[in-house]
């Protein structure tokens, strides 16, 4: 398949989407039939508790152009408060990947509850639109990142 | 700055001079004296309701860049009308930097707004800053057993995001009423409309409404009707000169500016006030109605 | 009156200018049943809507837009939020823009421009004139 | 380990997947992509067919996982991993690519679609690949269910789940069950009389032997999972021993203090010490601390003074249960938007413009008329009543969206029965519409149209004012485009239905979401209305949307059904897929076991973590933490997490 006609960029973005909620909230934007960039590729996740650091920095350095991570909202997360530990992580996060050269906008978190497919819709067309403007992720063209591929 | 930033409007210059006299002394009086914007224009009257407009709004914007000028950040309307005209140009064009930029581009010879002044309405300022009791303790003249209708027609209250209160139930006019020791009347066509502009070619209607309005505030029990609004004031008080030539019946009620209430509460300069009706509000001795009982 | 020249998109401007979606409209009838003016109007302000719902010219013919006194009673209570404010201010400048002007100013006397205050005088101008 | 063979199961879902997705070449090239061992796609995955093509092709082809490329796995996990079982494939070897919901339906260019179809179809073939057979892990569970708000909905629940076998606590805030039917006349559409039906069930609830009644009580706080919920029951005191107290009412009769009666919406004022209603459940009065003069110290002491058989007891506390339950019912109901929101109505400042519930009242032979029609300002019978429907529904703009579903219904009962105690009245309706969906509703309403000549005019009143003896209703009727303005003696307004304001701290305690109105959130709203999306948790009645009692009673059973569906089972399975520990790397730093939510993880005498795969919920919490790697999600693991991030990037 060849690329997108247009000649512009198209950003690749990692959703990790809580199961609960986002995932919930995107699936309800679906079933309304909205609409929205496909720029995004989402990857359930069972909390937003569960994305680490180490999986955000993976994203980027195989390529991403930016991560979303949709949780639910504060005091609704189905695991208690895994979404708590979430918030204080990203915060960590936007500061290192700002010293590493990725500009932490490219970085957002996410409330979404299963019944805001309308939020969902619009976070990512801002967030694509946001990327856009960004460019290019500064790490996608270093061949030492370069993807696996399954044998 | 001591004092506070004050569009006047054209009405004001004009056929509504005691809104203005009322209102300078009560604010002097008040200790936050208003100062004129200097070189102000007429703010266009009416807010342009069309989406594609954006030139009809200039006229107000260079009024905010008069404040602006005066490194005041607000400006303080008594005109109601000019009010929510100032008033949502300034949310349009504060909120929106598109139109700001396509605003300042327009006027070569301005400095560029920067979209920072907030307009405010007189009674906000009364009731937000100075506080209701801080009026009723500069009160010398009681109004006491006086009852004032408080009559807010359409631009105080619509539309909601300008409103300076509820939309449907609005109290600020009856507090200020109560402030001054007299007693508020509230009737339900408080928010109704005048009939506005139309006085210029459909007096008709204008006459329509304005009966409405009074007889209304009558029936609940008024004595004195009280406006914010040049226009509301006009097309009241001619309303009612016709009323009276052609309803034998009809008593006519004095409508006077809030601002010459307050006026003739704290015994500062009222304007022209019914000569009975200053003597027995200020000396207390107004007759009853009956119906104020009801 | 003089006539308007008539396209088939009186829907399609009327929503550009007035920014409104006319089709949030449901029928409900509440900005007619709380319009001061509606007693004088020849359609009532649902009736208008309607109209630009099926692009009935017919409305643009009405007094409706010219009575309307742009009050905001049916802005503050339409439960969809249809600002109808700004469709009757739309349908004036569809008139107006054409140099079409509704009253004629120089039928007004000295006396009255004298005693009417600034604010009505130029309300009125810039609602019915060009 | 052998090499994989994966197979690929493209869905059309008719033209739902198709019409954006190129489903052919995908298919094509999934069939290329290391280690799929066969792919194909079909019109239905989830008909018959589809299902046996599936069965067919893991057996013949040998398969050692699947992945399903159609909708979301909330609709159809179950379906597809129960068919891969029925193969002799382990359900968790079995994984869906949603390229329906979340690509689809969302996109257009179907270029673009298709090429992130494929993205997200290869991120599930990586987790396939690293997914191990698992097995449920099995669960003993108790027996009891607990069924929140005593409405119908929750009486009906509570009673059905009683009469198969097993406990159930029913927790009701109020001072006696019934909820709003307790204050309704005469219900629509067979006009029964709403006490006549409802005090039989109200009885048996009080007599049954599994239902243990909490009366003037709340649920404060629950833990646990399903099968083995905690719940904590604050019971507020009535300062009534309800075993004791003969109903004699002497208390009433000497207690100095009011307020307004809530079960008579205010119509009437109650005493500090007070019984709802004669037939309240349980049978007792109830001191209400607030209104009394002071219990701390003792103000009064009249009602105790005079109460025979010494049921009165100011030193009562607040008693907290604690109970293990199996299931929970959520019956909150709904409570009226506020009239003083209406401002263009009166704000509730005109003492003859009512709300609904207020007329019920006013229409009930218990009511403080004794079901005589009398206005509140001055006990006149009003000549002209005024109905005003959609009164704050159908308003997004100010108030709530939604059609509250019943006003329709009851103002048509109103005027008609009002028309019966009033003949010679007369009795108008605004309406936008009338939507009497029901089974013998529109006969209903047409019958009370036609025998009762009530007038309805269709368009909403904008204006409701009081002029001195009347009150003035401004409206319209757009069928005639003219302007209605009416002097009526008495206005109702179809006032619209709020959740109950409970809701949202419920949704808190329970972990339950609620929807943008704040209803609860039903796990599907066509397949699965009476559950929430936490397993154990059912929903049924007006809390989670507007409903009548039959509806409300329909899904008190079918909550009831859910639950006993639970508690027959003789164990409960729950999903393996839990945290595993790698106790070889495991430094026993104990940083997961203070991360956990549930209290899962603990450090064992060996020094390394251990998991309780019973409380494990899965989250992944302390994979995130833990430092050495040793906590991983089984079928999720960190190595599977970042193949799929890696193949989800990768040019297709
Ligand atoms: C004016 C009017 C007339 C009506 N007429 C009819 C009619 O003629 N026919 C008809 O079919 N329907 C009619 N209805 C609808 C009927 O009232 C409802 O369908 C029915 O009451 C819904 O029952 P429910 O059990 O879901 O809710 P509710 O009756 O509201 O009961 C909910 C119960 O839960 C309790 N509760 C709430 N929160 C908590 C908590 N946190 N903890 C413990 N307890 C809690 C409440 O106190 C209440 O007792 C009418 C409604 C109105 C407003
Ligand atoms: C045009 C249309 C569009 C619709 N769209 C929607 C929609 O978008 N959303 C929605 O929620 N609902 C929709 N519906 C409604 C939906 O079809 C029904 O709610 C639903 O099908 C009812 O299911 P049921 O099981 O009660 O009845 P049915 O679907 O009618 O099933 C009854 C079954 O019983 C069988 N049967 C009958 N008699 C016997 C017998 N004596 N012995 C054995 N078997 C028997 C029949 O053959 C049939 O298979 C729509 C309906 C129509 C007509
Ligand atoms: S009532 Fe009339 S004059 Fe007064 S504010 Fe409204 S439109 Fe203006
Ligand atoms: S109030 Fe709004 S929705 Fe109702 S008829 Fe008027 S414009 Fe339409
Ligand atoms: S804005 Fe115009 S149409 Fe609307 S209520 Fe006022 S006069 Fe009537
Ligand atoms: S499996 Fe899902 S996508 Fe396929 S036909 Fe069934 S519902 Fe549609
Ligand atoms: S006096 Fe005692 S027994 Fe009688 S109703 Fe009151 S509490 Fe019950
Ligand atoms: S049921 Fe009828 S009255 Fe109630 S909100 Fe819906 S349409 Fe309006
Ligand atoms: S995954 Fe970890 S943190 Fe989450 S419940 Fe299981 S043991 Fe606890
Ligand atoms: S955090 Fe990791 S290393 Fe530390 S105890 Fe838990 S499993 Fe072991």
């Amino acid at each position: 398949m060849s690329e997108p006609k247009n000649n512009g960029f198209e950003p690749n973005i990692i959703a990790f989407l809580c199961r609960w909620c986002s995932y919930a909230g995107a699936d309800l934007a679906g079933v309304s039939r909205m609409t929205y960039p496909s720029n995004i590729i989402p990857m359930r996740v069972n909390c937003s508790g569960r994305v680490d650091a180490e999986m955000i920095i993976r994203a980027f350095e195989k390529g991403a152009d930016g991560v979303l991570i949709g949780g639910c909202h504060p005091g609704d997360c189905h695991y208690v408060n895994g979404n708590y530990k979430t918030r204080r992580r990203v915060l960590l996060l936007k500061r290192a990947l700002e010293q590493v050269g990725i500009d932490p906008k490219r970085l957002h978190l996410e409330w979404i509850s299963a019944s805001e497919g309308t939020k969902f819709q619009r976070t990512v067309t801002s967030l694509t639109e946001r990327i856009k403007q960004l460019g290019p992720s500064p790490v996608k063209n270093d061949p030492a990142n370069r993807c696996y591929r399954p044998k | 700055m001591k004092g506070i930033a004050y569009f006047p409007g054209c009405s004001l210059k004009e056929t509504a001079k005691d809104f203005e006299i009322s209102a300078i002394a009560v604010m002097d009086a008040l200790g936050i004296p208003l100062i004129e914007l200097k070189r102000w224009n007429c703010c266009g009257t009416v807010f342009s309701l069309t989406s594609d407009d954006l030139m009809h709004h200039i006229a107000s914007v260079r009024n905010l860049i008069r404040a602006q000028e005066m490194e005041s950040p607000e400006v303080v309307v008594l005109c109601s009308m000019c009010f929510n005209t100032l008033k949502r140009v300034s949310l349009r064009v504060n909120r929106d930097e598109e139109s700001l930029t396509k605003i300042n581009a327009f006027m070569n010879k301005e400095l560029d707004y920067a979209g920072e002044v907030e307009v405010k309405h007189l009674l906000e300022i009364l009731r937000d800053r100075i506080g209701w009791e801080q009026v009723s303790e500069k009160v010398i003249h009681p109004l006491d057993g006086v009852s004032i209708a408080a009559y807010y027609g359409c631009t105080l209250v619509r539309p909601h995001e300008v409103g300076i209160d509820d939309t449907e139930t609005p109290t600020v006019l009856q507090e200020m009423i109560e402030s001054l020791g007299a007693t508020a009347v509230s009737f339900p066509f408080q928010t109704e409309c005048c009939g506005s502009y139309q006085i210029v070619d459909r007096r008709d209607l204008v006459i329509n409404r304005s009966y409405r309005i009074l007889s209304s505030a009558q029936r609940a029990g008024a004595q004195v009707l009280i406006t914010a609004c040049p226009l509301c004031q006009y097309n009241l008080d001619e309303a009612q000169t016709e009323l009276a030539e052609r309803l034998p019946d009809y008593t006519s009620i004095p409508v006077l500016y809030f601002t010459q209430a307050i006026a003739l509460a704290l015994g500062v300069e009222a304007g022209t006030i019914p000569d009975l009706l200053a003597e027995s509000l200020v000396g207390q001795e107004i007759p009853k109605k009956e119906e104020t009982t009801r | 009156m003089k006539q308007l020249a008539r396209s088939d998109t009186l829907r399609e401007k009327v929503e550009e200018l007035s920014g409104q979606n006319v089709f949030a409209c449901y029928q409900c009838g509440m900005c007619s049943a709380g319009c001061p003016l509606s007693e004088e109007m020849d359609l009532l302000p649902h009736q208008v809507v309607r109209g630009l719902q099926l692009e009935d010219w017919t409305v643009m013919e009405s007094n409706t837009m010219w009575i309307c006194a742009s009050c905001l009673t049916c802005e503050a209570r339409c439960p969809h939020g249809v600002d109808l404010a700004c469709v009757m201010e739309a349908m004036r400048q569809l008139y107006l823009r054409k140099s079409l002007d509704h009253i004629a100013i120089d039928k007004l006397t000295t006396e009255e421009i004298a005693r009417l205050p600034q604010i009505a005088l130029v309300a009125s101008f810039r609602k019915k004139t060009g | 380990m052998p090499q994989p063979r994966i197979g690929i199961f493209v869905c059309h879902c008719g033209l739902n997947i198709k019409r954006t997705v190129d489903t052919q070449a995908i298919t094509e090239a999934l069939g290329e992509y290391p280690g799929v061992a066969f792919a194909t796609d079909y019109d239905y995955m989830c008909s018959d067919p589809g299902q046996r093509l599936i069965k067919e092709a893991i057996t013949e082809q040998r398969l050692t996982g699947i992945v399903i490329a159609a909708c979301s796995p909330a609709m159809h996990e179950p379906t597809f991993r129960r068919a891969a079982e029925e193969a002799g494939m382990n359900p968790y070897l079995c994984e869906m690519a949603n390229i329906r919901e979340q690509c689809s339906w969302v996109h257009q260019d179907r270029e673009a679609a298709t090429k992130k179809a494929l993205r997200i179809v290869n991120t599930i073939i990586e987790k396939v690949r690293g997914n191990h057979p698992l097995e449920p892990v099995e669960i003993d569970h108790v027996n009891k269910c607990l069924v929140i708000g005593a409405g119908i909905a929750g009486i009906q629940a509570a009673l059905d789940v009683a009469e198969s076998g097993f406990a159930v606590i029913l927790v009701e805030k109020e001072p006696t069950i019934g909820g709003h039917m307790a204050q309704l006349s005469e219900t629509f559409p067979t006009l029964d009389c709403s006490q006549c039906i409802l005090t039989p069930k109200m009885v048996e609830v009080s007599r049954h032997p599994n239902i243990t009644l909490l009366t003037y009580s709340e649920v404060v706080n629950v833990s646990g999972y399903v099968g083995n919920y905690t719940v904590t029951i604050r019971k507020n005191p009535t300062y009534v021993d309800p075993d004791k107290c003969n109903l004699c009412g002497d208390c009433e009769n000497v207690c100095p203090e009011s307020t307004e009666s809530e079960f008579e919406r205010g119509l009437v004022q109650r005493k500090a010490i007070y019984i709802p209603f004669r037939q309240a459940i349980p049978s007792s009065y109830t001191l209400d601390e607030e209104t009394c003069l002071g219990l701390r110290p003792l103000r009064c002491n009249e009602c105790a003074k005079v109460c025979d058989p010494k049921a009165i007891d100011y030193d009562m506390l607040p008693e907290i249960i604690e109970e293990e339950v199996a299931a929970i019912i959520v019956a909150t109901g709904y409570e009226l938007h506020p009239i003083s929101s209406l401002g263009e109505y009166g704000a509730g400042l005109i003492p003859d413009v009512i709300d609904g519930l207020q007329f019920e009242r006013l229409l009930s032979a218990s009511g403080p008329t004794g079901g005589e029609v009398r206005r509140p300002s001055d006990g006149k019978i009003p000549k002209k009543v005024v109905f005003v429907q959609c009164a704050g529904s159908r308003d997004p703009e100010h108030h709530n969206a939604y059609c509250s579903k019943i006003c329709c219904m009851y103002t048509s009962k109103h005027a008609l029965l009002y028309r019966h105690v009033v003949p010679d009245g007369e009795a108008v309706i605004f309406y936008i519409d009338i939507r009497a969906g029901g089974k013998g509703y529109e006969e209903f309403v047409q019958h009370a149209i036609e025998e009762e000549r009530i007038l309805y005019l269709r368009g909403k009143v904008s204006k409701i004012y009081r002029e001195g003896d009347h009150v003035i209703v401004w409206g319209v009727d757009t069928l005639s485009n003219r302007l209605v303005e009416i002097e009526a003696d008495l206005v109702v307004l179809a006032i619209s239905i709020d959740p109950h304001p409970s809701n949202p701290i419920l949704s808190k305690v329970l972990k339950i979401s609620c929807d943008a109105e704040g209803f609860f959130k039903e796990a599907h709203p066509k397949l699965r209305p009476v559950e929430s999306l936490t397993a154990g948790i059912f929903l049924a009645g007006a809390g989670e949307g507007p409903k009548d009692i039959p509806e409300a009673v329909s899904q008190g059973s079918g909550a009831a059904a859910k639950a006993v569906t639970l508690l027959v089972q003789e164990k409960l399975s729950h999903s393996p897929e839990v945290v595993d520990i790698n106790e070889n790397i495991c430094s026993g730093c104990g940083i997961c076991v203070n991360m956990c939510p549930y209290a899962a993880l603990a450090v064992n005498g060996g020094g390394v973590a251990e998991v309780n795969e019973v409380l494990c919920e899965g989250c992944g919490t302390c994979v995130s933490a833990c430092p050495t790697g040793a906590a991983q999600l089984k079928n999720m693991t960190t190595k599977q997490l970042n193949n799929m991030i890696e193949v989800a990037l990768r040019d297709v």
